[in-house]
Order: structure tokens, then sequence, then C-alpha cells
């Protein structure tokens, strides 16, 4: 791609003039890893320069995380080369990568619930630090950076922008050099965001290079001097952003042209099917998020969207629609077509015409381990009866898992491969296929289309509307709010589990509900 | 009746459990579950005993006894962490195995008389009515049980390494994450592990009852299992529980000394049912549970590279 | 080859137990010694009683043994149900009730070596308190605690014992334990009837006397046992295997004592040269026949008499004992 | 540097193939304690696995000592697949000899065949009871099964201890403790004559076949599966892991009830102070080796009872110490753990790869 090669020379000219020398901080040749399976990273080449903050996209899968992770030591290449401002180095762990100067805030997985926020800190920092140096340092960059944190919570109790303002500043600490960012905004709400990129712009004014993963491709044309896109391990495109229309961006990102939804419209004059009455529920788990007082109605025909960064009680508001919890507190009471259920089982509800697709897919929504086949009696046991007095009626699950597999392009070796060998799209359609063809009136999903490319991400966006027009009452919960946009027809927004109901959604301002993300959590 | 001779006898009855149990936290701290506590005190027992009866020194004895607890603990290592094998089964066989073993060595070693473990002697000042006889005139192991679990609270509460190794327990993909050699944390707390249960076998036949007989610990080391879930994975209470563990033994023989007219087999049952009962309540507390208990605990971990 | 006799020998423990099964097989050694090559022994050790010890008969019946040993009071059903099947093979069943044509049973008067233990007690003491570790309140256990209780009261009217059960033959830990109870509760001799020598090691740490129990366990309390009641089995097992051979062997029952070796005493030490003479004249009053330890009167606990003045406690009384004698504290369970 | 690469799928071959290679191993392993012990490695192998099958009544042996272990592991498979540690089988198989065995003791004076019905029902509800300790404390309490199953166990061999030293002893029997033999109405019938292979095998093959179909074909066995592999799911699903696990406590419970009471008035004909030598304890290896599944339970209940059988045998023929029993049953459950991590990993050579420029 010659045009867009010569954005990013600009680019780098402009430096040139300020260092003298046109040595890149971060620079990698022809970096290749592979996974059973699957080359995750193909001869990628990558240069970052000081001060830039350059994003990288790409869709689910195509390989940013693994990249990262080479960067910061913890996945060894198979091939390539790393130089860290102009001299090769092999980075053999992440402690040896924060030494270079490399910091990282990962997508998942890097705060440790039942220790407190100093803890957690200390984990990360390499350096012997007295207790009351490190409190003062700590102070100090979050003063500094306007990242204001309270060192002695314990991380279970902190909301998800408070963890990730940890885990920010535990980077900081160090002064990088380079900070590396995976997603850091798909937890967080607009404003939140918008004050992150603050903290980001003053670093990068102050020399520190970012890499900066996202999907949200208006934060990369918004903030990034430089972008590399990926798709299925390889880069495909350097480009600078602010000059690329972000149509382009996705269509290079996908490899084709994008296709459209239409949501066309929704008559929402249906029967009552969902009703929630002064929700409340306290779960034993102390990490877990405690709901209030959530009230709402959806009827037959109508597409709620629960708006809300991650952590805000969506796991436990799924739980207890879904059935899986019961034991909730006085008053509440959740009635599916027009009959109290707020007692009775998944199972149960299942019976009375609900649906449910938990976000998590790998040992929540599916059984990694069994076969397709097995998988089908997980829900439509009782359904679409597949059991003769206790015993399982092997021909009539065969059956309903092929009909799946074809109506919805499930791809797979067939009908007894196990589960877990499916890829997270294929399997995802295969699960949302499973609820469909039971043909509920009612169908409670979260995440829809997390980790699913967008091909499979069209399919079962324009199921759920489907299901919708032939008079079910569909609810989804999602963290993106352009997915909420695009099939729902009302909105609702959860914040510290209570949930304010915005209503039409052709009514409400990004501003409106970006306000109620923030909601009062940080009224603790 | 002789209170503070009641309290040595306690103390006695409770050092092998404390022993094997503090060893135990730590590794459950790392996040691996060992059943395999009662086989690891059983070839710490016999390897101590043999070693002091071939070479006369207690010291040696004790060490080897360390020692053998600790390579048991590494095969257990070997197989859970490199061969992913269930924790549970392998810690079971880990107790078959070292039941037979233990017998197999042992049999050239029965009916053979050692001294028992020297204990301190400080004169006059041992001889102080009641604190001098408890806490002074005690054989080093029964300060080693002491200084363990005030070890094991500092280490696991103030110093980094204790941090990491909590860390460890409670997410391995994070630790891993952060860089921390999760496997190499866990193979070296299995191995602490092991080599307290070591000791606590080396206790048993150098100190309590110096002597070698089959199978001689009787179950005490699934007591030191139970009791770090009843001490919720805190050094402190793990010895609290070890005491009173103690305490119910020796006391359940002092009340048939005194002539209750129970029947013995009753008053055998109650350490047993006494462990369900704290249990129990410890249990029903699932909150306290969850803030304590390694969340990772039992799980395997590949990490990638 | 030329034809040994093969005996076997079924031990209810490890060989290394060094109580009762420790002893049985020291016997079958002095069997071996005594016969050398025209004999074969063979044992199985650790044998469960329950269904694993009829199979391992049966397998020792089938395998050419013609004499068996059956050591524990557990095999006795089973020992009898194999020697249905194994009409020439010859069994000698311990401490059993139940005879057969080739089933013998065989016993040992212990308790004339714990009366004898009782009497040292009585003088050694001064705390006037024994502790007794028992293991399983069964009329031979019973029966050796009346007897310990009998001997001192024989010298020391003012003797009790405290019995803790720690219901098993062998658990060192806990037996120690009891022993240590026991000392703390006042007592200054610990007996015991249980087959480690964890008791005694206690005694000897905690300062106080005790005794052996099955075998000289000296060298476990160099300072602290007084005697030790052995348990020697060699002389009737080289004399069964010899009748065995030589075609005389009968079944019978028979209960064996001082008199006839069965039972003997350890030498006595770590006491006053009185309290020895006086345990040396008792010894050889109940060699002799001249005392029998259960000779009247003896009281139960409540009082009653039950042996009258001048009577000798019959056969019955002495095989189901189930009472305790006057000065043994505590109820014995029912 | 050799590295575990998990696969896809499960390897079927593996699955089968891994015990043998686990029992190969053993075998291996022996040879070398048998040299250790000074014995004749090939004479001792023979004496300890095959000589025992040569008879008629060694092969019988080997069937009544695998019978309980059969039955017992059985049901514990079921609770282990459902991820349910019931380590007290070893109390439930007491109890249900004491409750069947007791209630034998209160019939024996009756001549009918409904004794013998009876005995069993009580000794599969006494096991029945015992399990469901366990899981009233998990359920209810969240309490540890593993550890308060195996206190129970202490519990339940004790309480048979009292009753035979006390309430239960025959009458007759000078105060020994054991009680009075049986009436032959409530014993199991032989089924071959001259040995003591009894109906308690025909229950451990019936037991085989049930679980095996609960496991393959029903709801129910589904149901343990999914809770095994995935809770989460389990919770998805609607399957309420309470009953589960009350389920599996009874059945695992029951079944070694009926193996204790099978014992008891199969081949003991009364109550001992102690009915088992450990059966409730190597089944749970029995489990395992046999890869909790029904008809693997049944091949590895064979093999450790050869284990026993041919240690007994092994003393007798060439006096190896009973010790190396245990031994055995220790490695060759190591060796079957390492073992099967092949059918779940895939072994693979990678070297390591120095970095270097690409063109
Ligand atoms: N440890 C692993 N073992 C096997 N395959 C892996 C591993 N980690 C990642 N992969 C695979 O490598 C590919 C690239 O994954 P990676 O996490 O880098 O994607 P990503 O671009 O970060 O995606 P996302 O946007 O979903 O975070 C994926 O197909 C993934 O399934
Ligand atoms: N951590 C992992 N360990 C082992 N295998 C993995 C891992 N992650 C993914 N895989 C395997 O890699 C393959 C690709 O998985 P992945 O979910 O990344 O697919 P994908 O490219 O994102 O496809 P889709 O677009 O359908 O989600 C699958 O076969 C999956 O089983
Ligand atoms: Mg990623
Ligand atoms: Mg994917």
């Amino acid at each position: 791609m010659p045009a867009l090669n010569d954005n990013q020379n600009n680019m780098k000219s402009s430096y040139d003039k300020a260092s003298g020398e046109p040595n890149a901080l971060l620079e990698l040749g022809g970096i290749s890893k592979a996974f059973p399976g699957i080359l995750a990273n193909d001869a990628i080449d990558l240069r970052v320069m000081p001060g830039e903050i350059h994003g990288l996209v790409g869709e689910n899968g195509a390989g940013k995380s693994t990249l990262v992770k080479i960067i910061y030591g913890l996945l060894r290449p198979d091939q390539g080369t790393i130089k860290w401002e102009g001299d090769a180095v092999s980075i053999f762990g992440p402690s040896q990568a924060r030494s270079l100067g490399i910091g990282m805030v990962f997508q998942h997985f890097s705060l440790f619930e039942a220790l407190t926020v100093m803890e957690n800190i200390a984990l990360a920092i390499d350096e012997k630090w007295k207790t009351q140096e490190l409190r003062s340092r700590i102070d100090e960059v979050s003063r500094n950076f306007g990242l204001s944190i309270e060192i002695d919570r314990y991380v279970h109790s902190l909301s998800v922008g408070e963890r990730q303002r940890v885990e920010i500043v535990r980077c900081l600490l160090q002064s990088p050099k380079l900070l590396i960012l995976d997603e850091p905004t798909s937890v967080l709400t607009p404003q939140e965001a918008e004050s992150l990129f603050e903290t980001l712009n003053i670093l990068s004014k102050r020399g520190c290079a970012i890499l900066y993963i996202s999907h949200k491709l208006h934060e990369i044309k918004k903030i990034c001097h430089a972008a590399t896109i990926l798709r299925a391990g390889r880069v495909v495109a350097n480009c600078d952003p602010s000059k690329e229309p972000i149509k382009k961006m996705a269509e290079l990102l996908v490899g084709s042209q994008l296709p459209e939804i239409n949501r066309g419209r929704l008559t929402a004059h249906g029967v009552e099917r969902i009703h929630i009455d002064n929700l409340n529920y306290t779960s034993k788990d102390p990490f877990s998020v405690k709901l209030k007082n959530i009230s709402f109605t959806v009827r037959g025909g109508e597409i709620l969207g629960i708006a809300g960064v991650a952590g805000n009680g969506q796991t436990e508001l799924m739980s207890v629609l879904s059935g899986e919890v019961k034991d909730l507190d006085d008053p509440s009471i959740i009635k599916f077509n027009n009959q109290i259920v707020t007692s009775k089982g998944a199972a149960e509800r299942r019976l009375l015409g609900a649906g449910f697709v938990p976000e998590q897919r790998q040992g929540h929504s599916a059984v990694t381990e069994m076969s397709l086949i097995e998988n089908v009696l997980l829900t439509a046991l009782k359904t679409c009866d597949l059991e003769k007095s206790g015993f399982i009626d092997q021909a009539k699950a065969r059956s309903f898992a092929e009909s799946i597999i074809s109506n919805f392009d499930v791809r797979t070796t067939g009908v007894q491969a196990e589960t877990g060998s499916l890829s997270g799209g294929n399997l995802q359609k295969f699960i949302v296929g499973r609820e469909l063809l039971q043909q509920p009136s009612i169908l409670i999903i979260e995440q829809p289309t997390w980790g699913v490319d967008v091909g499979a991400a069209i399919i079962l966006r324009r199921a759920l509307l489907d299901l919708a027009k032939s008079g079910a009452a569909v609810i989804i919960i999602s963290q993106d709010l352009d997915e909420i946009f695009e099939v729902c027809n009302k909105i609702a927004v959860m914040a510290d589990g209570m949930i304010s109901i915005l209503g039409d959604i052709a009514a409400v301002s990004m501003e409106e509900i970006g306000v109620l993300m923030g909601g009062q959590r940080y009224e603790h | 009746m002789d209170l503070v001779a009641i309290v040595l006898t306690i103390i006695t009855a409770s050092t092998p459990l404390l022993l094997a149990a503090t060893g135990e936290l730590i590794t459950e701290k790392s996040g691996v579950l060992n059943l395999g506590v009662e086989g690891m005190m059983l070839i710490g027992a016999i390897t101590a005993f043999a070693t002091t009866t071939i070479t006369n020194s207690a010291v040696l004895g004790v060490l080897a006894g360390a020692a053998a607890g600790t390579s048991m603990a590494c095969v257990f290592g070997i197989l859970v962490l490199i061969f992913l094998a269930n924790q549970v089964a392998t810690g079971l066989a880990l107790t078959i195995f070292g039941i037979g073993l233990s017998a197999l060595v042992g049999t050239g070693f029965v009916g053979i008389a050692l001294e028992p473990l020297p204990k301190l002697d400080l004169g006059p000042i041992s001889a102080v009515p009641v604190i001098g006889q408890i806490l002074l005139g005690q054989d080093f192991l029964v300060y080693l049980s002491f200084f363990m679990v005030v070890l094991v609270a500092y280490f696991l509460s103030k110093t980094r390494l204790g941090l990491i190794l909590r860390a460890v327990g409670e997410s391995h993909d994070s630790a891993h994450a952060l860089g921390y050699p999760v496997l190499l944390v866990r193979f070296l707390a299995i191995l602490f592990g092991g080599f307290m249960c070591g000791l606590a076998g080396s206790y048993l036949s150098l100190a309590y009852t110096p002597l070698w007989a089959e199978n001689m610990t009787a179950g005490r080391g699934w007591i030191a299992v139970a009791l770090v879930v009843f001490g919720t994975w805190r050094a402190g209470r793990v010895a609290l529980g070890a005491y009173l563990f103690g305490a119910i033994t020796i006391l359940q023989l002092h009340v048939q000394g005194w002539g209750l007219e129970i029947a013995s087999q009753f008053m055998s049952m109650l350490p047993y049912l006494a462990t369900i009962v704290v249990l129990v309540i410890i249990s029903r507390d699932g909150a306290k549970i969850r803030l304590n208990a390694p969340q990772s605990i039992g799980k395997a971990f590949t990490p990638s590279r | 080859s030329h034809a040994e006799t093969k005996v076997g020998f079924v031990y209810v423990g490890p060989i290394g137990d060094h109580g009762w099964t420790y002893q049985h097989d020291r016997a079958r050694l002095a069997v071996e010694k005594a016969l050398g090559n025209k004999v074969k022994t063979t044992f199985v050790e650790s044998v469960k009683e329950g269904p694993d010890s009829e199979r391992v008969i049966r397998q020792l019946a089938s395998s050419g043994h013609e004499l068996i040993f059956t050591t524990s009071f557990g095999f006795m059903n089973p020992t009898l149900k194999a020697a249905k099947k194994f009409g020439n093979v010859k069994f000698e069943h311990a401490t059993g009730y139940k005879q057969a044509k080739n089933v013998g049973t065989y016993s040992a008067r212990f308790y004339e070596g714990r009366y004898i233990a009782g009497v040292i007690a009585g003088k050694v003491s001064k705390t006037n308190k024994i502790g007794y570790v028992a293991s399983f309140p069964i009329p031979e256990v019973v029966r050796g605690i009346n007897a310990f209780m009998l001997g001192a009261r024989s010298v020391n009217p003012k003797m009790s014992i405290s019995v803790v059960w720690v219901n098993s033959w062998y658990d060192p830990g806990k037996e120690g334990d009891a022993a240590k109870a026991l000392i703390d509760q006042g007592a200054d001799i610990i007996t015991q009837h249980t087959d480690s020598p964890a008791p005694l090691q206690v005694a000897e740490n905690r300062g106080v006397k005790g005794f052996g129990q099955a075998s000289d366990m000296i060298k476990f309390a160099p300072k602290a046992q007084l005697s030790a009641i052995v348990n020697n089995w060699g002389a009737y097992y080289v004399e069964r295997t010899k009748a065995m051979m030589n075609g005389s062997w009968k079944s019978q029952d028979v209960w064996y004592g001082l008199k006839e070796g069965m039972v003997e005493m350890a030498p006595y030490t770590n006491m006053p040269s009185n309290a020895a003479a006086l345990a040396k004249k008792t010894e050889e009053a109940i060699r002799s026949g001249d005392l029998h330890p259960f000779t009247g009167p003896i009281k139960d606990q409540s009082g009653k008499l039950v042996v009258e003045a001048g009577k000798i406690a019959d056969a019955g009384m002495l095989l189901g004992m189930n009472f305790y004698v006057e000065g043994v504290q505590g109820s014995l369970p029912k | 540097m050799f590295t575990l690469e998990r696969r896809v799928e499960q390897s079927k071959s593996w699955l089968v193939f891994s015990p043998i290679m686990a029992i190969a191993l053993t075998i291996l392993s022996g040879i070398i304690i048998f040299s250790v012990l000074d014995k004749d490695p090939w004479m001792s192998l023979y004496t300890f696995f095959i000589q025992p099958l040569t008879t008629g009544f060694g092969f019988t042996e080997l069937i009544v000592k695998a019978t309980p272990l059969i039955l017992i592991g059985v049901g514990l498979s079921i609770g282990f697949k459902a991820n349910v540690w019931n380590i007290g089988a070893e109390g439930q198989f007491t109890m249900g000899a004491i409750a069947g065995g007791g209630t034998a003791l209160f019939l024996n004076t009756q001549e009918s065949f409904l004794v013998l019905p009876a005995v069993l029902l009580m000794g599969i509800f006494g096991g029945i009871v015992w399990g469901m300790i366990p899981a009233f404390l998990k359920t209810k309490f969240n309490a540890n099964e593993i550890l308060t199953s195996l206190m129970l166990s202490y519990v339940a061999l004790l309480i048979l201890s009292y009753l035979v030293h006390g309430p239960w002893r025959d009458p007759g029997g000078y105060n020994f403790p054991e009680s009075e033999i049986f009436s032959d109405f409530a014993m199991l019938p032989i089924l071959l004559e001259g040995t003591r292979l009894n109906l308690g095998t025909v229950f451990a093959l019936l037991s085989v076949l049930i679980i095996y179909i609960l496991l393959s074909r029903t709801v129910l066995g589904y149901q343990f599966k999914v809770v095994g592999l995935a809770p989460a799911a389990a919770k998805h699903a609607g399957f309420d892991r309470a009953k589960l696990i009350w389920l599996s406590m009874i059945i695992s419970g029951g079944l070694a009830g009926l193996a204790g009471i099978s014992e008891v008035s199969g081949t003991i004909g009364q109550l001992l102070p102690s009915v088992s030598p450990g059966y409730g304890f190597t089944a749970i290896i029995v489990a395992f080796l046999g890869r909790l599944n029904p008809v693997g339970v049944l091949f590895a209940g064979l093999i450790m009872a050869l284990t026993y059988i041919g240690g007994e045998n092994a003393q007798i023929e060439i006096g190896l110490p009973a010790a190396v029993t245990g031994l055995f049953q220790g490695i060759i459950l190591f060796y079957l753990l390492a073992c099967d991590v092949l059918a779940r990993y895939r072994l693979r050579y990678k070297p390591f790869l120095k970095a270097r420029d690409r063109e």
C-alpha cells in the first residue's frame, strides 16, 4: 500500500528534526508465532517512534494480543527480530521488558482480586521499594496524571474504571518509554475514555511511546499518530489514521466490503412478555455487584439493549434473569409471559418459552469437552422432547444438531466433533442457533457478537431481528454501543447494579448514555 | 492433676499436625492441593528413623526425614505441574505409595530403640514453674514448629516472596502475565510442603514415639489437611486449630482416665466429630472462605510460550 | 530333593510390630532353628481378620503346608472353615475357644504375669495409682487388668487402676498419648495391654516406671522397665511341629502359663531388692501351683463377692471375664 | 525442548493405551524392586501376577476379592465424574455392614426367605445414610466433602467396634468381640459349590451394567458429566447441583453399603471388629484406574484384586514382604496419572529458535 506508507514517512520526518536521528524506539522485523493449528503472527514488521501513539487494529483473532505479548516477553516468537532503541534484543520475560522500559496494560487478567491495590502495584515493579517511598511515588504519579486511586482498598471492591487506573499507574511508576494498552476502552464509559486519552496525550508529549490496541476505529483516528492494520496474522497496511476515512480502514481490516444491516421497523405493540418489578439481589460472593431496584418491561417485537461498562452488574443480571440464581432479595418479581418465575429454575423458565445466551461460551453456554450433540441437550432437552422417560433420544438430538449446523452455517467437522474445536464465531452461531431453533418467545442474550468476525456478526444480528419481528421479546446486554444502536429499538443503561430506562433509541444521545454509564459508580 | 503437664502433652500432640499443616498451607496458598500429606509424613518418619539409627545422629535424621518428604513432594510436583495430573488423585496415590514404601523400608527397623530427641535444658531456668516448663525444655522440633508458624505468617503477609506466592495462588493467569514463574513458585511451594511433612514425620518417629511402626501417622496427615481449611488459610488460625485438635485428642483420654461412663469408642470419635463441626462452622461463611482461599487451587496451569 | 515338612503361620500384624506378631515370628524362627532343614516355614503377615484370612489359610493348606498356626483370635471361624475343607492338614489356633478334629487351640495365662506385675507395682508405687493403657474391652484384657489389680492390692490395699482404652492394638502415638494422660493424672506406674513400646518409652521419658508387653522391652526403657510379661510360644510351636511330624499330633486345648514357660517374666530391674524378692517369690508360687491369682475373696467394683474366700474362679468366669474387680476405676464398657 | 501441546480432541486410542502403558511401566518397576529385594524378578512377577490365576480356587478368589472393589469403585466413579469427592466409602461400606449385619442378627431366629432381602436392603440403606451426611453438609453448609466423608469413615469404624465389643457381641462367645454367626437365611447363596463365589459378584456385574447405562444413555448420567466438566454450564442448563450431589453420594454410598453387606453376609458370615481391609480406599484407585468408566472399573477391580492375592501368594511362595502390595498400588496409579496426560496432550519436540533476521 504505497499510498498509505507515505503517511508514515511524513510522521517520521517530523520526529527526525526533534531527535536528530531516525532511530525507532521499537522495531520488529519478521515476527512469526504459530499456535497449534494457527499462525497467529506471520512475518510482522512494526516500527514505533519515541513519543508516538501507534494504533494496532484488526479483527478478533487477528493476532494483536499475540504480538504485544511477544513485545512484553510473555511469548517467545518462533522467528523474527526485535530492536529496541536500535539494538537487537531478546526479551526473555516481562521483568526484562519492564527493565527496558516497556509497560503493559492487559486486555484480561492482570489484577488479583483478593489483594490490595498496593500489593497489586508492588507485584508489578521490579525494584525494591520501601513501602513508604512507594506510597509517595504512587501519590505523585497519580496526581501528575490525574489518575486517582485508593491504595489500601481490595481490588475486588473497585469498579472496572478504577481497576484500569490501577493498571495504568503501576506501569507509569517505572517511567516507561513504551506503554502498551490492549483494548483499554472496552471497559470504560465515553467520559472515562476521554480522560484516558488526555493522559495518553500527556505521556506522548513527554516522549513516551504508546502502542494502542482497539477495535474502535474512531478512537484510533482521534488519538493515534500512526496505525498498523493486521488481518489473519499479517500486516495488511500501515496508515496515518488522521488522514484515513474510517470506512476505508474498516474495509482493510475485514478485507472486504462491509455489508449493512437494515433494522427496519420493529413493532412494539406486542403482548407484555418480560416484566421485572423491583428486582433486588445480593450475591454471597463478596466480589460481586448488588442489583438494586430494577424494573422494566419488554413486549413482544421489541429488542431492549442494556448498555453499560463491564462489571456493573450485567453478569449478575444475566444470572438472575436466566434463573441460574433464584435466591433473590425481597421484593423481587420476574414475570415471563405473564407467569411469575422468580423462584423457578432455568429449565422451567425455558419451558415457558425463554432462551438465554450468556457471555461466556466455553464452559458456560457450552461444554467444550462434549460433542455438539451432547451440547444440544444442555438447553433443548425438555423443550424439544429429546428425553424419553429418563433416557436420551440420541437420534432426535443428532438431527437437531444437524439442523443447527445447516441453518446457521456452523463450520465444523460434524455433529460428533468436540465443541472446543470450534472457533469462537462458529461456536457462537451454534449456541445462538440452538436457542433460536427452540423458537423462544423470550431471548436474553449477553454480548451476542463478542469475539465474532464481521460476517458471522451480521448473521447473528439478523437472526435476532427476525426473532423480534416474529413477536418475541429480546434483551441484548452488550458493551458495544454501536451494536445496540444497530439492532435495538429501546435502550437502557446499567451502572452500579441499577438500570435506567431511556426508552426509544431514536430519542437518546450518546452523551446522555455516557453520563449514565458513569452513573453513581464512584459512590461506594 | 498437673495442668502444666497437660499443656505440655497437648503441645507435643499438636506439633506434628502443626508442622504438616503449615507446609500444606504454603502448598495450598500457591494454588495446589496436595492430599498426599500422610504419605509424605510416613516416608519422612521412616527415613529419619533409619538415618538416625544408622548414623547415630538425630540432626542428620531430621534432615534426612525432611529431605525424604521433599523428594516425595517432588514426585507429586512433577506429576501435577508437568504431567498435569489430577491433583486429588495424585495426592491419594502419594499417600498409598508412601504407606507401602515406608512399610517396606521399615521392615528392617522395627523393634529398634532410639534415644528421643534431646530436650533443651537451661538448667534452673527450664525448671521455672509453668512458663519455664512449657516454653523451655522441649525438643528443638517443637521450637521449630513455633518458629515455622511465625515465619510462615510473616512470610505470607510481610514479604515480597510471600506476596508473589499469594498472587500465584489467587490467579495464575495474572501472575504469569506479570512474568512470575507460576510453575516454579508452585513447585517450590510443593517442595516446602513436603519438607514440612518430612519434619512432621521425623518428629513422630524421633521425638513423639521414638520408634518405627508401620502406618504410625495413623491419619494425622488427613487431619493436617483439614486444619488448613479449618484455619481458613491463615497461619495463626491453623496453629490454633492444631492446638485445639491436640487438646481434644488428649482431653478425651483424660476424661477416660477419670472414669467417665462413656464407651471409649465414642470418646475416640471426638476429634473427628469436632473436625466436622468446626469445618461446617467455617465453611458456612462463604465470604470468608472466598477472601482467604486461594482461588486457583486445584486448577492446572499451562503457560504458553 | 528330600521331603521337608512345611509349616505355615498366619499373622494378624506385621512381623515388625515388636509386640504380638513379633513374638510369634520369633517362635517360628525357633522352630526353624530346632528342626533345621527338616522343616520349611512360611508366614503371611498383616492378614486382615475378615475374608482375607480364610483365603490365606486355604492357600497355605493347598500349597502343601501340613501344620498351620493361625495366631489371632479373629482367625477362629476362618480356621475352622478351612479345616473342614482340608481334613489332612492340622491347624493350631491361638486364643480361640472352638476346636475340631484337626484344629487345636492354645493360649497363654498372661494374667499370671500381670499378677506379678501388680505385686511389683504395689511395692514400687508412691502415688498408689496405676495407669493402664488398654486396647479393647475383651475378656483377655479385662482378665489382665483384674489380675494386675489383685496383685497390687495383695501388697497395698490402697492401690487403684485408671484405664484408658485406645481402641487399637497398635497405634504408638495414641498409646503414648494415653500414657502421658495417665501420668498427668498422677499415675506413677504405667502398664499396657497394647503392643507398641510407646507407653513404656513415655514412662522412661517422664521418669515413672512401667512394664514391657509381649517381649522384653528393656532397650526402650532401660531406667523405667520393672519387668515385662513375655510371650514365649517357641517351645510350644516346636513341640507341636514335632508331634505332627511323628504322627502323634492330636487336637487339644491348652492354656499354658509360667509353669510351661509360655509366659515368662523379664528380669526384675529398676526396683528395690525387697520388691524383686517378693516378685520372685510370687512367680515361684504361681509356677508351683501354690498360688492362683484369682483366688477368693474377690469382690467386683460394687463390692459384691464374686469369688468366695479360698475358692478359685472357675474357667467360665476367667474365659468370659466381663467385670472389674474392686480398685479399678471407671466402668467396664458393656 | 519437548513441550506438551493440548490436543483439540482427546485421543481415543491413548485412553485405551495409557493404562496398558502404565501397567507395563509398573511391571518394569516391579523388576527393579524385586531385584533390589534380592529376588529373581521373573519368578517374582510370575508368582505375583500369574500363578494366582492358575488354579480354579485362585481364580474364584480373585473375583471374590474384586467384587467389593468393583461395587464401590463403580459408585465412586459417578461422584468423581461429577466432581463430588467421596473419600469416605470405607465408612459407607462399614455402615452397610452394620445396618445389614444388625438386621441379620435381629432376624437371626427367623426362618424365612425374606430375611436376606431385608438384610441387603438395610445394608444399602446404611451406606446411603452415611453417604447422605457429607451430601447434607456440602449442600447446606458448603463443607468440603473430602474431609467430612473421610472423618465419618473413622467414626463408622469406631461405631462398628463399639457394637461388636459391646451390645452385639455373641452371648455364647465368652465376651469375645464377634457377633453371632448369621443364620443361613441371611447369607448370600454361593454360586459355585466349594468356592466362596457368591451372589455379591452378580450384584457387582449388575451395578457395572446399570451404571454404564446410566452414564451413557440417561439424562441423569448426562447431568453428572456436565456438572463435573463445566459446573457453570450445568447451572445454565438448570441442572440442580445440590440434587446431583445428593444423588451421587446416595448412589456411591448405597453401592458401598451393598458391598459392605455383601462382604459380611457373603464371605464373613458374622460381624467382626473390622470388616474391611481398606476396600473403601482401594476402590478410589480402582475408580481412577478404570478411568471412571464402569467397564474400566470392572477390569481395574480385577487388576487391583490381583495385586492383593498376588501379594499374599508372593509372601507364601517367595517370602516377599506384605508392604510390596501397597507399593505396587501406589506406583500403578502414579504411572496411570502420568500416562494419561498423553491422551489430552501431545508430546512435541520444538527446537529453540534463534531469533534471526528474515532475509
Ligand atoms: N495460547 C494460545 N494457544 C493457542 N492459540 C492461541 C493462543 N493465544 C492466541 N491464540 C490464537 O491466536 C490467534 C490470535 O490471537 P490474539 O489473541 O493475538 O488475537 P487478537 O487480535 O488479540 O484478538 P482479540 O481482538 O479478540 O483480542 C487466535 O486465533 C487465537 O485463538
Ligand atoms: N488458547 C487456545 N488454546 C488452544 N487452542 C486455541 C486457543 N484459542 C483458540 N484456539 C483454537 O484456535 C482456533 C481458532 O480459534 P479462534 O476463536 O481464535 O478463531 P477465530 O479465528 O477468532 O474464528 P472466529 O472468527 O470464528 O471466532 C480454534 O480451533 C480454537 O480451538
Ligand atoms: Mg486481543
Ligand atoms: Mg475469535
